[in-house]
């Protein structure tokens, strides 16, 4: 790698300045497993590293009033072991064991997926499906923006250049609501999705749908979410057929590419098989309770 | 800057640019040449360490940022007394061929044993799915994991 | 839905270079102490092939595989060897081996002799010590000889000597001949199950039997099965390097895909009981031929489960998906 | 280690406590650089090495123990005071002439103490049968992976960017890519000669007779792909050229040998002033059979007077070094009504890549072996290797074997499918028996494929399920 300046900044305002600084020259060090592949790659652009992993207002998972918060700085490993996660959110823990591989997610943490924001990035289908939330700090103090809104396009979030991601926010009411995550990669171990896909759902009294979300990664500029095939499912009882209806909505709505690692009609029909499949499994959880 | 370790029990140092890695700190700067470069990129596991208790891959990993840290390597895995469970079991088991997957595949092996003493076959293959090693087909490392696991737990080993 | 598909695939291959001279040379020392140094010009490249090596040795002499010390890898100091190539080290350099080491005994069978009152012929390198055939209890240690070679008699127990399979250039008209001196053999079965709405494809399980002659260490040969098997496995689903203009698209570990222990299937290995009597104590060689039938088996399966004819590696979920699609398409019109 | 608000804060407090430790105020004593691996003295025997007779003994490997201690030494671990970093330069074309190579501004640059390019190779070409593979191309590159410069700096980054400032020119030449493009020879890659660079024929009986005899013909086209090795050690050496004018060569290369020769006729040495040493092989698969850089780092050393490294980084393995051959394989075979195979017809195209390597020995096996361990009297086996511009095919696991293995079989099972045999029957029904002739007649010994068909179907279980 060639040189750059190294910092670990102890808050997040020191943080701030810091980038604030050095401007466009600097960089945000999460776990660095993408970004020290990138400097590796693409050498030369970045003058320094601000190291945002020991920021303890960027660590730590707990529950609250509010609900789940989960900061941005939290590795993937320690949301698989958290007691918390594996009772609250089961399938932000399933995404979280699809990174990578062991070495990855004990360096990878969630924020930084989030803001590298790439159309595969295996955290957003399962947290979007929630209605997520993220904190950003900025100069003038920090906002609070919906995760569909967090991601702008390829790469590209709505992050200043002098913001920072500090946590993530699953509101109370979505703790525990039945969920499923899947992922399609081209193997089973250390797999870059050709698919994400996530659902959540309740079922009301009367066995209807109510408050469904679907959330596709990898078939679209940005993570994104089906809605029409969420509006098609609304209010209505879960028969097969319209699970499968759903799906076929999912696929009109999806953008997905060509590309070295699959086409776009076969995302589409990973699109098709995983939507229905994760819509199945979540009313299955949801016809359990 | 100077980085300061605990490297396999022992405080090391090394005077090293922001831009190091800790796969490089420890090959050239430490002497310590366990752990390998397979893609310095973390794809293959080969430089795979334990970083406080859990495994990382050192090539990803700026040795500025293990600054202060507990690093166990390949070479500290052994006593002066006594080998590994694990490494008794590769060895008697056969379960390395070209051996460079070996260090980082058996520091990963290391963090699943302190974890879990006794893992199921796929607990096994997950854990090693950082791990390549393109001789073995991984038969032979799984066999050899249990059978440590079965050592350490004082269930019986065949090794 | 998840199918379930077994397949079959058969093989043979040849051991060393098609025609093509491929000689190795060794050379056996034979140590004061009852130990033995044999250099060869061979590599270790991690098949366990100077272990092999050493206890072909060991055989010869009698003694065992920890009394051998392999020197190899220097040109400056061992001799000559094609290398670590076409399944041979264990047949060639084997039976480079074997011969080095009998020059080698016969020095201390002459030694021996006079000493134990027969002749060379009636003696036997075995257990450490030669003995008088038939007779064991008239024995002196292999230590003993070796130092009454070196020091009485002067002819220090060294034996050199080198092996080239013998062959028949093919007629460049017919191709007729006979182009290698010996072949394995071996059979893989594949057990998949395949996602028709996915076209995934997962081994549950994978059988290989195979001949190599006399496995003279079982436990590296079934080392080399898993391994092939694992090349096998990558061959037949996941790798291929692409091009685009001439230019790799995946020159890296993060989009060329090979199989991690997660995609790897539980691996039976049995041997065939076989014997070839041009090898070194019967053996022939396990390299390659590991890898050659695994494909072959699982594209069997693949079309055993869901009846689709994969004909182009590597047989990506894609693919299948697409020949299944197909394959409903063509019985739609039929119907 | 899920982490909590309480954890946070620990997390915090230990920071704090280990400030110590982080900015220490006195500049600690570093140990020697030596390699301090931890292991005990006395070391369990293990029996089987020790039992004697040793042949079908399961006796551990003597390098196992030093595998698992880290102790093994690959090339990429070995150091040499004053060694020095080589990088090789890529061609950025499939297919062109080199105008001209500036390597001045390299030069020029602090840290950088040699560069290298294909004129200054005495004789700049290798290849185990063919010699047409420039070591560092001089005049045309014939793809993407050929080096076409070389530059020794006291680090691997300085030597990296001094890659950058190497100025070449290049005049594109059109390039063909795909194997049937390139047997059609309109685009060469090796002009004048042919792309056509090695065939073989292996004929017995009479095919086309045997073919219109045959109750059933079955016909198909198989195609496999391009294959990486994939050892998990990236090539590597170590040159040192010493005031006797001997080169030391310290090498991941599988074949010492005749990489020595190799080495001797590159650098227009004789054999005796070349050492070759290998160590242990961190994975070969067959990649690493052929010199790659050490005539480059021969001559880099012998510039410098220094020791020279290069270790590749996973793009170059992938991009410099061989491949597996992909291969279009036309089967035709004709069966009688009980499955017996009265003639195969098979025509096999490989991609050679932009130079020969190890086709020879590839087209030879593939060729032999293609139409399977199947005893057949009428047989028509023609195959041919092409030029290509991409990346070179070597020798990998099986030299073809595998790519007509896919063929054969897939072909064994369509025939047993349509006949409604069972494909272990059809199989027994073909395969050769000890005594049987090979496609080239050869009486072969030593024979045991039924006895591996029914092996395995025992121990599948394959007769379980009903048919």
């Amino acid at each position: 790698m060639r040189p750059f300046e190294y910092a670990a900044p102890a808050s997040t305002q020191e943080a701030v300045a810091l980038l604030a600084e050095h401007g466009e020259r600097a960089r945000v060090l999460g776990g660095g497993t993408d970004l020290i592949v990138d400097l590796k790659h693409k050498p030369g652009s970045v003058a320094m590293l601000v190291d945002v992993t020991a920021i303890p207002e960027l660590l730590g998972i707990e529950e609250t009033d509010e609900g789940l918060r989960i900061g941005a700085m939290v590795k993937y490993g320690e949301i698989m072991e958290s007691p918390i996660c594996n009772e609250l959110t089961p399938e932000i823990v399933a995404a979280s064991h699809t990174v990578g591989a062991v070495q990855t997610r004990n360096l990878g943490t969630i924020g930084g997926n989030l803001v590298t924001c790439v159309p595969s990035a295996d955290s957003a289908p399962s947290l979007l499906v929630l209605d997520a939330e993220v904190t950003i700090a900025g100069n003038d103090g920090s906002r609070r923006v919906p995760l569909q809104n967090f991601f702008v396009g390829p790469r590209k979030t709505c992050l200043e250049p002098y913001e920072l991601l500090v946590d993530i926010w699953i509101p109370k009411a979505n703790l525990g609501k039945p969920s499923k995550f899947l992922k399609f990669g081209l193997r089973k171990g250390q797999a870059l999705a050709l698919v994400n896909a996530a659902a959540a759902l309740y079922l009301d009294k009367q066995g209807a749908i109510f408050e469904p979300r679907i959330a596709l990664g990898a078939v679209a500029p940005v993570p994104m979410r089906a809605t029409k095939a969420e509006a098609h499912l609304a209010g209505k009882k879960p028969t097969e057929a319209l699970l499968h209806e759903a799906a076929e909505i999912a696929v009109t709505e999806c953008k997905p590419i060509d590309d070295f690692r699959a086409s776009a009609n076969y995302r589409r029909q990973l699109v098709r098989t995983m939507t229905y499949r994760t819509l199945q499994r979540s009313v299955e959880i949801a016809s359990q309770r | 800057m100077l980085v300061q370790l605990k490297v396999n029990g022992e405080l090391r140092s090394a005077d090293v640019p922001p831009e190091t890695t800790l796969l490089k700190m420890l090959r050239e700067d430490l002497g310590l040449t366990g752990a390998k470069l397979g893609c310095d990129v973390g794809d293959c596991g080969t430089c795979t360490v334990i970083v406080d208790g859990e495994s990382v891959n050192s090539c990803l990993m700026l040795a500025a940022k293990a600054n202060g840290h507990d690093v166990t390597t390949i070479e500290g895995l052994a006593t002066s007394s006594e080998l590994h469970p694990l490494q008794k079991s590769f060895e008697e088991l056969g379960a390395l061929q070209c051996g460079f997957c070996g260090p980082g595949m058996l520091m990963s092996a290391k963090n699943l044993l302190d974890k879990n003493p006794e893992p199921s076959v796929h607990e096994i293959r997950d854990a090693l799915s950082g791990n390549l090693c393109r001789c073995t087909g991984y038969t032979k490392i799984i066999e050899a994991i249990q059978d440590a696991g079965r050592a350490m737990t004082g269930a019986g080993a065949a090794a | 839905m998840k199918q379930r598909g077994r397949g079959m695939a058969c093989m043979w291959y040849p051991i060393g270079f098609t025609v093509m001279a491929n000689p190795s040379a060794a050379t056996v020392k034979v140590n004061t102490d009852g130990t033995a140094t044999l250099l060869t010009g061979t590599v270790e490249t991690g098949q366990g092939a100077l272990t092999v090596l050493g206890q072909i040795a060991a055989e010869t002499l009698g003694i065992s595989t920890d009394d051998v010390h392999v020197v190899s890898g220097d040109t400056d100091s061992t001799p000559m060897d094609t290398g670590a190539i076409a399944s041979r080290t264990t047949y060639v350099t084997g039976n480079a081996i074997v011969r080095a080491a009998e020059a080698a005994r016969e020095i201390l069978f002459e030694s021996a002799a006079p000493l134990l009152n027969v002749k060379p012929d009636q003696l036997e390198a075995r257990d450490k010590r030669i003995q008088v055939l038939g007779f064991p209890s008239r024995s002196i240690s292999i230590g003993e000889a070796a130092q009454h070679s070196e020091s009485v008699v002067g002819h220090p127990a060294i034996g050199s000597a080198s092996y080239n399979p013998p062959t028949v250039a093919l007629d460049p008209e017919t191709g007729q001949g006979k182009p290698f001196n010996t072949y394995v053999y071996a059979t893989q079965i594949a057990e998949v199950e395949v996602d028709d709405e996915t076209g995934e494809v997962e081994i549950l399980r994978i059988v290989a039997v195979h001949d190599c002659g006399t496995a003279i260490n079982p436990m590296l040969v079934e080392g080399q099965i898993q391994g092939g098997i694992s090349m096998g496995v990558g061959f037949a689903l996941q790798e291929e390097i692409l091009f685009r203009d001439g230019v790799q698209v995946n020159p890296n570990l993060t989009n060329y895909i090979l199989p991690t222990s997660l995609d790897m299937p539980d691996i039976e290995v049995e041997l065939v009981d076989n014997y070839d009597p041009t090898g070194p104590f019967g053996a022939k060689g396990a390299g390659e031929p590991t890898a050659v039938p695994t494909a072959a088996a699982i594209m069997n399966a693949i079309h055993d489960a869901v009846g689709v004819r994969i004909t182009s590696l590597p047989a990506t979920a894609e693919k299948v998906m697409t020949a299944i699609m197909e394959q409903r398409g063509a019985q739609e019109q039929r119907a | 280690m899920a982490t909590t608000v309480k954890d946070v804060k620990k997390a915090a407090e230990a920071l704090e406590t280990n400030k110590d430790l982080t900015t220490p105020a006195v500049k600690p004593v570093t140990l020697p650089r030596d390699n301090p691996v931890v292991y005990p003295l006395t070391l369990p025997e293990s029996e089987a090495r020790l039992r004697t007779p040793a042949v079908g003994q399961r006796a551990s490997r003597p390098d196992g123990r030093l595998h698992g201690l880290g102790q093994t030494k690959y090339i990429d671990d070995l150091t040499f005071p004053h060694m020095i970093h080589a990088k090789i330069l890529r061609s950025e074309h499939a297919h062109a002439r080199i105008i001209s190579i500036d390597t001045s501004e390299a030069e020029a640059m602090p840290g950088v103490l040699a560069t290298l390019t294909g004129r200054e190779i005495p004789v700049n070409s290798f290849g185990p049968t063919l010699q047409d593979q420039p070591v560092l191309a001089a005049e045309v590159v014939r793809h993407r992976g050929d080096g076409v410069a070389a530059v020794a700096a006291v680090t691997e980054q300085i030597a990296a960017d001094a890659l950058e400032k190497i100025k070449v020119v290049y005049e594109p030449l059109p390039a063909v890519f795909d194997p049937m493009e390139a047997l059609k020879d309109e685009i060469k890659v090796h002009p004048p000669a042919s792309n056509i660079y090695a065939s073989k024929v292996i004929k017995k009986g009479d095919v086309e007779k045997a073919l219109a005899q045959s109750d059933h013909v079955f016909h198909r086209v198989f195609r496999t792909q391009m294959v990486e090795h994939v050892p998990l050690e990236p090539h590597s050496s170590i040159a040192l050229w010493d005031g006797n004018g001997r080169v030391t060569i310290y090498s991941s290369l599988g074949r010492i040998t005749l990489g020595r020769e190799d080495l001797s006729r590159t650098l227009k040495l004789p054999q005796s002033k070349v050492r070759l040493v290998g160590t242990i092989v961190g994975g070969n698969f067959g990649g690493k059979n052929e010199i790659t850089n050490e005539p480059i780092l021969a001559l880099l050393s012998k510039k410098t007077g220094r020791p020279v490294k290069c270790t590749f980084t996973r793009g170059d393995e992938f991009i410099s070094s061989t491949i597996r051959h992909p291969f279009i394989m036309d089967y035709k075979t004709g069966v009688n009504k009980e499955g017996k195979i009265l003639a195969r017809k098979i025509h096999l195209v490989l991609d050679g890549g932009a130079y020969c390597s190890w086709t020879g020995t590839t087209i030879g096996k593939g060729s032999i072996l293609a139409p399977g361990p199947y005893e057949i009297d009428n047989l028509h086996v023609e195959a041919y290797a092409v030029y290509t511009n991409k990346t070179t095919t070597g020798a990998m696991r099986g030299f073809g074997a595998p790519q007509v293995c896919f063929a054969y079989e897939s072909q064994m099972d369509d025939i047993a499918t349509k006949l409604g045999i069972d494909p272990l029957e059809i199989r027994l029904r073909n395969a050769f028996s000890e005594g049987s002739a090979s496609p080239t007649s050869q009486v072969l010994q030593s024979v045991a494929v039924k006895e591996s068909l029914i092996q395995a179907s025992e121990r599948f279980g394959w007769e379980d399920r009903p048919r």
